[in-house]
């Protein structure tokens, strides 16, 4: 029933993937590795898996985002791909 | 009674009276957290609510200090004089945001809009008025505070002229009204 | 008392967590917690031991919920001596490492103990699960551990290598998750016996075959067998010494043992050996395993390393042991996971105490050590002698097994690489050997100026006990191997 | 054109699992940087909770949350009414083992930086080989 | 009632709408803020007060706690959003970001 | 490398693409998966447990051996990093602030500031002033995240969320008012050694659980077997065993991310941090 | 014919063993020490002993220690062959303690205790392989010897030691590893024991070229016998000191290999089964070219020691050759072979050493004239070489009889040839050396009048050898009884 | 009405394009916050929205709460960063 739904976030899902992956400072694939866990949570949220989403809530968009966030600030935000 | 840029609650003046104000500081804490957790429960089972005073409970004692770090008499009637605020701000941010809308969907917006940062100085203390400052500018026409220091100075970058003509102006005045500071 | 199956796995999990306590509060007390947790597990085992073999296979329905809708703990005689093995080393090990352990970590050796233990409860409920996802989960925390403790060796290159481990060991970690999917989309079950009883409908199925594959690439990534190895030299090598005593022993052998649980007990040998044909395949690869892992050993400078891919060789054994699909081979295979554990354990103690006393294991540093720590090389040698295979230490006995399963199988070039890594194994340790115990007397002198005469001295009494202990059940199980195997590995096969 | 619609319905959610789960083991296998190397992981790893999840998506069901406790007295419980649970628990397990494997690559990225000052796999490699 | 809901839902969409193109449209990142931090802010207090509306419909206590509910999320996004297009402007501030000007366009 | 990515990519898409072939269709409640044990799960759980979320009931009782084992791995991962970061030296060299004038006092290794220097802020060479805005609004929303948590972990049983979740944002609060005041305060105010022990404490709580009941003569964590020990509310046992081990959980989960946080964030000095 | 289950082939076993603990807790007390190796020499020989009137009469003993698996255990049986063999090294034991005290203490060398101990577990090891009941148990004891000889070959620890421990090791674990091994597990494969019968485990299983390959296989697997091209070890591994190579690679090493060979052709394949495929001729065929081979490379070696080493192997190859023929003589005098070579060639060692303890001379153009200052040495040694050579009134033309017997019984006249043949370059290989010693002018003499015998020590084991191997000819009862009760047993007889 | 709210969820969906286009493709770092953030709160309002549709709102709100206070703290350590590491290297190709 709410496969249109589904579907479009998937789609940003994947484009939010493609997108940490490429992109060339490592802030940014922090900040869309954020956005993919928010698509991701919707995703679950869409497909009824309330718990999942909720997890996926608090650890990707909280916590994983402030851990890599910690992690760049201790690093370097530089890389070559 | 101040409180240190870390936010630990410095402890000064009569023991005793450092104690009541803590604790009556703690027990609003308790009761704001306990209805908190009703409204977020909305069980009334008595394990619930037993669990909902312990955890109230454990939140407020460790961390009253956040909440209310010093304690003056004027809470209540500060509370009372936000509520009234709280319809006035509405209301501006929503003129704020069909400003905003019609710059946005303007098919010249770029000549509409007119960037630039305004500095302006206040002379409110306390931390919440500033803060509530800053945030209903961030929030009303086309303007965001950029930085607001302790002594009251205000950074505000804002979207076109007008915006930035109305500061700090009644919004200002409103919000020391209603924590009792002197503009 | 009913409950040592999971007494085997939870006494670990709580000595680690009284010594992370223990950490904050009184350090010195962490360890005795961890060892006196270890006791008790391997105590448990080998009570679970004797009942399995004296009554049979023991259920244990955790939370009592009846199986497919619970966890359960299955042990058989597989299971039951692979708990023994990982809960007798582990604990034979913290007792040998008190010194090391202080003098490698340092200031925050409580903490390492409740990893330790954390590290052990892994691998046991790895070894007494019946549930798939179960089995999931203690990888991880056996891996989460082992990341940890890999980086803590070395300062320098310890992170590193331990990332890349990280990274490896994600890929086989979730691989093995896929599997695990695959197979519950097509049986809605998690528990490996009902899995395998609805399985057996649908042998043809490309999802059940995906899932195998998964699985199988999955477990082989986390064991290091050939084309998937790359991490473990690396990580083995700048783990400290007390991790490495018990990871390099224990975490390959387990991971065949989930291996051979997977093929047994979940998709059957029916289904391997007669639906899918690729065993001769893998048994070709495992050939190779052995070969090169003898080749790149012969082309290390430290012994460490050098040990590392010997293990690698050892895996090749194991896997080809198992995938020759006969009750020979498959005898080899599992008594190797027993003679390999015991002697990479031994080894690896001669390996410890050196590095307790010189810091390093390079072999230019090494000259002359027979003759400062006699006790510590002697059993370094039978250790040696039992990886090359002679007999009557047990290294030999499931080589014999194992060259018989692959002439029953008429898998010749698996005897041939058998053989040739023995040779290898030889001349691997007898260099080592030459070097140890007869420095020629010219490079002597200068060596001795690299560590000032009379520096070196025999490894501490605890060390040396366990060390001692461990080289000679190498010849005792060598010689009870036909008991073992009569009352265990037969038993549990037919 | 309704069949391929309605195949690509069917199994559109796992086609997609198998290209996000691609995606992240290429970043693992072929980046250069270590941090992104951490993001395929995970991305791999979600793609994996994804595939759980389809599993256990059921059409024209509810929430495998029993609503209204009390009132359940009067009618049955059926499965088909509800999405499978025991995915989602899995998931929930696996999303925490992924976090702490996270938090703990993290530490180890921030070590190696510590150490090597650089986080691309090929400047490091020539580090290494300069000791 | 529904008619209410619809508005609100509606207007809450135009809103966002608003937000959503002013962040493609806006030259700078400063400018942008400003549709992303006002417009979706209202975006969300129209879209939730419709939704509360709504849940209000079989009214009971529950349902009253649920709206209160939704209404905290209200408040909370209107603490937190400001704070949050601060925070962002204060960090391209110190990372040194400079803003766009009509002057420098012209010139 | 990249080639041999793609190679190995389009190898494992291949494989696992093949095996999506014999998949039942998406969202097919007739699948095996739905019809075999969830099943019984679906039906029976709320009769056996008395406890309407199927996916807490499954996650803490069915199932709860294996979350024991997730709270351990988190807990494993709070130690890994303790352990892998944890950095006991001094500094070479620091700094501290003197509140009132701002002045800057630069402190040599091994001396220290006169200990009576509250008015003394410790500080890095990329300290900045905490933001007043952010720090005065992060005061006001830390306590009703943190009850929202609390409240998050109390109700697994009815609502999504659970232990976990409600640990994660426990400690996302933490971590919060690290982010808006600095570092130390947080470290001032729930010490290192409190972390430790909270998140072994969590553990140790469920793990305990279960021993009692083993104890009791049950299973281990035969939640049923507690029934003796709770004198009201026999009919709601298990639920109540779950409540416990949720609360285990949300500890645990508390204090393994702040100590992950903490030590990301200063490389383990617990100095300074974002 | 009895069995008789006793524990007397352990405790013959683990004599030696149990004393090296107490040897290396006396390593500071050099007396107490060697009064303990002799001590459990003469225990170990007694023991031995006792067993022989059992074995004599035709009995068995057998001892079973561990089951491996059903017919590949680890158990000890002893019999007419085995005793022959353990008779004589433990006899020569004895003798080569109390000659290495006189040598090692004559040359001052280091690490003796470490010399000791593994001297001990060497002969260990060689008793067990006598006694040994199946090939794994052979086998295992076979490795345990090749590990324990590692340590003495490369004693000395220099350079060149090592290289000749390494050339030993390659060769002596690479063939058991490689061959022995393969070979082995695949006859328990075929036949599912490995237990040492008369006739031979083998009955119809094998197609004459895989049993041509198995044959091969082990007779060039146990290459401690020597046999060419696997021969090279021997020569190498002489830089050990003398009582090493005077009993390991004249005595104990070589004539396990020997012995492997010879239970492995009669113990696994069976005279019968070898007949009926005719491959006693394929290993006659490798023996003789040893022989004649090794003969030939004697004869220009010019280090008396290297020169010993190639004589061994042809003298080993004789033995395997009268094997090798499956007739009851030639097995008689092959093993018997054993015996007296020993004797013989272990008097030879002795007397290089001594020379090399008196003089410090080890090549043979540099003793000129040594005869006379050192006349009891070299008269020893003329003893040995003429029973090496074969030549009355010594031990070794009683063997070279039966072998020759044993060539007529069979109608190999090839054979007898090279026998004949090789004897006759024996003959040319050793009496260069008399006639540099003893023949020679005043001028030519290389030694002057400090040169006096070796210490006392060296010189009397070797005279009491030397007197054995002559006493051998007229008195060879137990050893001949032994020997033709073996071949006896194994043709069925 | 449930289809009424699937279409505004189906326009929800389309208005976190032009959000996701700035996540995706904005100049700076910041650009992708901003747009982070109005993905967030678009999401917010979307859970609620599925909630309805699953007629299971109780249960969606907490989620949708937890949501708003998470992303919340995202963005405030992502822009933390900035407060305390200068320099937005050479991305600022936006003049």
């Amino acid at each position: 029933m709410y496969w249109p739904i589904d579907l479009i976030v998937l789609t940003f899902v994947i484009f939010c993937a493609i997108a940490a992956i490429v992109v060339k400072d490592l802030l940014a694939t922090a900040i869309l590795f954020g956005a993919y866990s928010f698509m991701m949570c919707l995703l679950w949220a869409v497909m009824g898996a309330v718990d999942v989403a909720f997890t996926e809530a608090s650890v990707g968009a909280g916590v994983s985002t402030v851990f890599f966030v910690a992690a760049i600030f201790r690093t370097s935000r530089r890389t070559k791909d | 009674m101040t409180v240190s840029s870390n936010g630990i609650v410095k402890k000064d003046g009569n023991p005793a009276i450092v104690f009541l104000k803590s604790f009556c500081s703690f027990l609003i804490t308790f009761v704001l957290m306990f209805l908190s957790w009703i409204v977020l429960s909305g069980k009334f089972e008595p394990l619930m609510l037993w669990l909902g005073g312990i955890s109230s409970f454990f939140v407020a004692y460790f961390f009253y200090d956040l909440l209310f770090p010093a304690l003056g008499a004027g809470y209540l009637k500060i509370f009372i004089r936000f509520i009234q605020y709280c319809p006035w701000l509405i209301w501006e941010i929503i003129k704020a945001n069909f400003h905003l809308l019609y710059l946005t969907f303007h098919p010249r917006m770029k000549d509409k809009i007119d960037p630039h940062i305004i500095t302006f100085k206040t002379n409110l203390k306390s931390d919440i008025a500033i803060t509530t400052l800053a945030n209903a500018i961030t929030l009303t026409p086309g303007t965001i505070t950029v930085t607001a220091d302790s002594d009251g100075v205000f950074k505000v970058h804002s979207i076109d002229r007008e915006s930035a003509a109305a500061l700090p102006g009644i919004m200002l005045k409103k919000v020391a009204r209603v924590f009792g500071e002197k503009i | 008392m009913d409950n040592y199956p999971v007494l085997i796995v939870v006494a670990p999990l709580l000595a680690a967590l009284l010594a992370g306590f223990a950490a904050w509060i009184e350090e010195r007390l962490s360890y005795p917690i961890a060892l006196l947790g270890l006791a008790v597990s391997t105590f448990a085992a080998f009570e679970v031991l004797m009942q399995v073999i004296f009554f049979g296979p023991i259920r244990y329905e955790m939370a009592g919920w009846p199986p497919p809708m619970g966890i359960e703990y299955r042990i058989d005689l597989l299971n039951a001596m692979v708990l023994l093995i990982v809960s007798g080393i582990a604990f034979l090990n913290l007792l040998a490492s008190y010194e090391s352990v202080n003098q490698e970590i340092g200031d925050r050796t409580g903490s390492f103990y409740s990893i330790y233990c954390l590290f052990v409860t892994g691998l046991l409920g790895v070894t007494a699960t019946g549930d798939l996802f179960n089995l999931y989960v203690l990888i991880e925390i056996t891996s989460l551990t082992s990341y940890a403790m890999v980086a803590m060796g070395d300062r320098d290159r310890g992170a590193l290598a331990s990332l890349n481990y990280v990274f490896i060991g994600v890929i086989g970690a979730s691989f093995y998750l896929l599997g695990v999917g695959y197979l519950y989309i097509q049986t809605g079950s998690l528990n490996m016996t009902d899995v395998a009883i609805i399985l057996q409908d649908y042998h043809g199925s490309s999802t059940v075959l995906t899932a195998f594959v998964l699985c199988m690439v999955g477990v082989w990534i986390k064991m290091a067998f050939f084309p998937l190895h790359a991490w473990l030299p690396n990580a083995y090598s700048y783990s400290p010494v007390v991790f490495l005593r018990v990871v390099a022993p224990l975490m390959t052998k387990v991971m065949i043992y989930v291996m051979i649980r997977l093929m047994i007990t979940v998709f059957g040998f029916n289904y391997i050996f007669k639906t899918l044909n690729f065993a001769d395949a893998v048994v070709i690869l495992a050939t190779v395993a052995i070969i090169f892992g003898g080749v790149m050993a012969l082309a290390q400078k430290n012994l460490k390393k050098m040990l590392a891919y010997i293990i690698i060789s050892e895996i090749g054994y194991m896997v080809g042991g198992v995938w020759m699909g006969n009750q020979l081979g498959m005898t080899g295979a599992i008594l190797h996971i027993l003679n390999d554990a015991l002697m990479t354990f031994a080894v690896f103690l001669g390996v410890g105490n050196i590095i307790y006393q010189l810091k390093d294991v390079d072999f230019s540093n090494l000259g002359g050590l027979f003759g400062k720590m006699p006790w510590t090389m002697a059993g370094f040698v039978l250790a040696a002698f039992s990886i090359i295979g002679i007999p009557p230490t047990c290294g030999f006995f499931s080589k014999w097994y194992l060259i018989m399963g692959a002439f029953e199988k008429g898998a010749y070039h698996f005897a041939i690489a058998l053989i040739i890594s023995s040779l290898i194994c030889a001349v691997l340790f007898f260099r080592v050997f030459e070097i140890c115990f007869f420095p020629s007397s010219s490079q002597d002198n200068k060596q001795k100026d690299v560590h000032a005469p009379g520096k070196i001295e025999e490894a501490p009494v605890s060390m040396l006990i366990v060390s001692g202990f461990v080289s000679l059940s190498l010849i005792v199980v060598g010689l009870f191997s036909g008991t073992i195997v009569n009352m265990i590995i037969l038993p549990f096969l037919t | 054109m309704t069949d391929l619609l309605a195949l690509i319905v069917a199994k559109y959610n796992y086609w997609l699992y198998v290209i996000l789960m691609m995606i992240g083991l290429y970043a693992m296998i072929a980046k250069n940087n270590l941090i992104k190397k951490l993001v395929g992981m995970n991305i791999f790893q979600t793609a994996i909770i994804l595939f759980y999840i389809s599993i256990g998506y059921k059409k024209n069901a509810t929430l495998p949350i029993i609503e209204n406790v009390h009132g359940t007295g009067g009618g049955h419980i059926y499965a088909i009414d509800y999405i499978n649970p025991l995915p989602h628990v899995l998931m929930l397990t696996a999303i925490v083992v992924s976090v702490a494997t996270f938090g703990v690559a993290m530490a180890l990225a921030v070590r190696v930086y510590q150490r090597y000052k650089t986080l691309e796999e090929d400047e490091l490699r020539m580090r290494l080989s300069e000791k | 009632m529904d008619l209410f809901v619809v508005f609100f839902l509606i207007t809450g969409l135009i809103f966002s709408l608003g937000g959503a193109i002013g962040i493609i449209r806006m030259p700078d990142f400063y400018t942008r803020l400003h549709p992303a931090g006002k417009l979706d802010t209202l975006g969300i207090l129209a879209m939730v007060m419709g939704l509360a509306l709504y849940n209000l419909h079989h009214f009971s206590l529950e349902s009253l706690l649920l709206s209160i509910k939704m209404f905290l999320i209200v408040f909370f996004v209107f603490l937190a959003s400001p704070t949050a297009t601060h925070s962002i402007v204060d960090a391209g501030m110190r990372a040194g970001l400079r803003h766009w000007t009509k002057k420098k366009r012209k010139g | 490398m990249k080639f041999l990515g793609f190679i190995v990519v389009g190898l494992a898409g291949a494989i696992l693409l093949y095996g999506t072939g014999d998949f039942p269709d998406w969202g097919d409640p007739y699948s095996p998966a739905s019809l075999h044990i969830s099943k019984d799960y679906i039906e029976k759980a709320l009769d056996q447990t008395k406890v309407p979320n199927i996916v807490t009931a499954v996650l803490a009782d069915y199932r709860g051996f294996d979350t024991m084992f997730e709270t351990a791995v988190i807990f494993t991962a709070g130690l890994a990093c303790f352990l892998l970061l944890r950095d006991f030296r001094e500094k070479k060299e620091r700094f501290y602030r003197h509140t009132p004038t701002g002045v800057i006092l630069h402190v040599k290794a091994g001396k220290k500031i006169l200990d009576g220097g509250k008015e003394f802020e410790y500080m890095d060479k990329d300290w900045v002033p905490s933001d007043l805005i952010i720090k005065t609004v992060c005061r006001i929303l830390i306590p009703f995240i943190q009850i929202y948590a609390l409240y998050v972990v109390a109700h697994g049983d009815f609502s999504p969320g659970g232990g976990f979740q409600g640990g994660v944002i426990f400690g996302s609060s933490l971590i919060l008012l690290a982010i808006s005041y600095n570092l130390k305060t947080l470290v001032k105010r729930i010490s290192e050694k409190m972390l430790g022990v909270y998140a072994a404490l969590g553990v140790l709580i469920y793990l305990g659980i279960g021993v009692i009941c083993m104890l009791m003569g049950g299973q281990f964590l035969d939640y049923a077997k507690l029934a003796p020990l709770i004198p009201f509310d026999s009919n709601h046992i298990r639920a109540l065993g779950m409540l416990g081990i949720e609360i285990g959980v949300g500890i645990a989960v508390t204090a393994v991310m702040a100590i992950i946080y903490i030590n990301i964030v200063s490389e383990g000095r617990h100095d300074e941090g974002l | 014919m009895q069995t008789i289950i006793s524990i007397k082939p352990l405790l013959a076993v683990l004599v030696s063993l149990f004393v090296i603990p107490v040897l290396i807790s006396s390593s500071g007390k050099p007396n107490v020490r060697e009064s303990w190796i002799f001590v459990s020499g003469v225990i170990k020989f007694l023991i031995i002993f006792s067993m022989l009137p059992v074995i004599l009469q035709g009995n068995q003993i057998v001892l079973t220690l561990f089951k491996i698996s059903p017919g590949a255990d680890i158990a000890f049986r002893v019999d007419a062959l085995g005793m022959l063999f353990a008779l004589v090294a433990s006899s020569l034991y004895i003798i080569t303690s109390i000659y290495s005290i006189g040598y090692m203490r004559g040359l001052n060398e280091h690490g003796q205790t470490r010399f000791v101990s593994f001297f001990a577990l060497a002969l260990t090891a060689t008793i067990g392989a006598a006694f040994s009941a199946n090939l794994l148990t052979l086998y295992l004891f076979y490795e345990l010897l090749s590990l324990s000889t590692y340590p003495l070959v490369v004693h000395h620890q220099d350079a060149k030691s090592r290289a000749s421990g390494r050339r030993y090791l390659t060769f002596i674990l690479g063939t058991s590893i490689g061959l022995v091994l393969p070979a082995m597990i695949y006859c328990y494969h075929a036949t599912g024991t490995l237990e040492f019968a008369p006739g031979g485990i083998f009955s119809g299983q094998l197609s004459k070229p895989s049993a041509t390959v198995l044959l091969l296989m082990f007779v060039f697997g146990f290459a401690k016998s020597g046999i060419m091209p696997f021969h090279s070890w021997l020569p190498a591994a002489m830089v050990a000191p003398t009582p090493v190579s005077a009993l390991l690679h004249a005595v104990a090493v070589v004539k396990v290999g020997v012995f492997s060979i010879i239970r492995v052709v009669t113990g696994i394949f069976g005279v019968d089964f070898l007949l009926s495929f005719n491959l006693g001729a394929w290993v006659a065929t490798i023996a003789s070219i040893t022989i004649v081979v090794s003969s030939c490379i004697a004869l220009t070696q010019d280090e008396l020691k290297r020169r010993l080493a190639y004589s061994t192997i042809g003298q080993l190859s004789y033995i395997v050759l009268g094997v090798a023929l499956l007739t009851p003589k030639g097995m008689t005098g092959g093993m018997l072979h054993i015996a007296m070579h020993a004797f013989g060639k272990i008097t030879l060692f002795f007397c290089a050493g001594a020379i090399f303890v008196a003089t410090g001379k080890k090549y043979i153009s540099q003793m000129v004239g040594i005869g006379k200052a050192m006349p009891i040495t070299m008269a020893a040694f003329f003893m040995g070489s003429l029973s090496i050579i074969g030549l009355p009134p010594t031990g070794g033309f009683i063997s070279k009889w039966y072998l020759v017997l044993g060539t007529l019984e069979g109608d190999h006249m090839i054979l007898l040839f090279v026998i004949l043949t090789s004897s006759l370059l024996n003959a040319a290989y050793f009496m260069p050396i008399f006639y540099k010693a003893f023949f020679c002018t005043k001028e030519e003499a290389m030694f002057g009048a400090k040169i006096v015998e070796a210490p006392m020590m060296c010189v009397v084991p070797l005279v009491i050898t030397a007197l054995i191997s002559f006493g051998l000819f007229f008195l060879p009862q137990p050893f001949l009884d032994l020997a033709g009760l073996a071949a006896k047993g194994f043709l069925g007889g | 009405m449930n289809t009424f709210f699937l279409s505004i969820a189906l326009g929800l969906c389309f208005l976190m394009l032009f959000s996701m286009y700035r996540t995706l493709f904005g100049p700076t770092v910041l650009d992708r916050l901003i747009g982070v953030n109005a993905i967030g709160s678009k999401t917010v309002i979307l859970l609620l929205l599925i909630g309805f549709l699953y007629e299971r709102i109780d249960l969606f709100v907490d989620i949708a709460l937890a949501y708003a206070f998470l992303n919340f703290i995202a963005v405030l350590a992502a822009s933390r960063y900035f407060h305390k590491r200068k320099g937005l290297y050479e991305e600022s190709f936006m003049e």
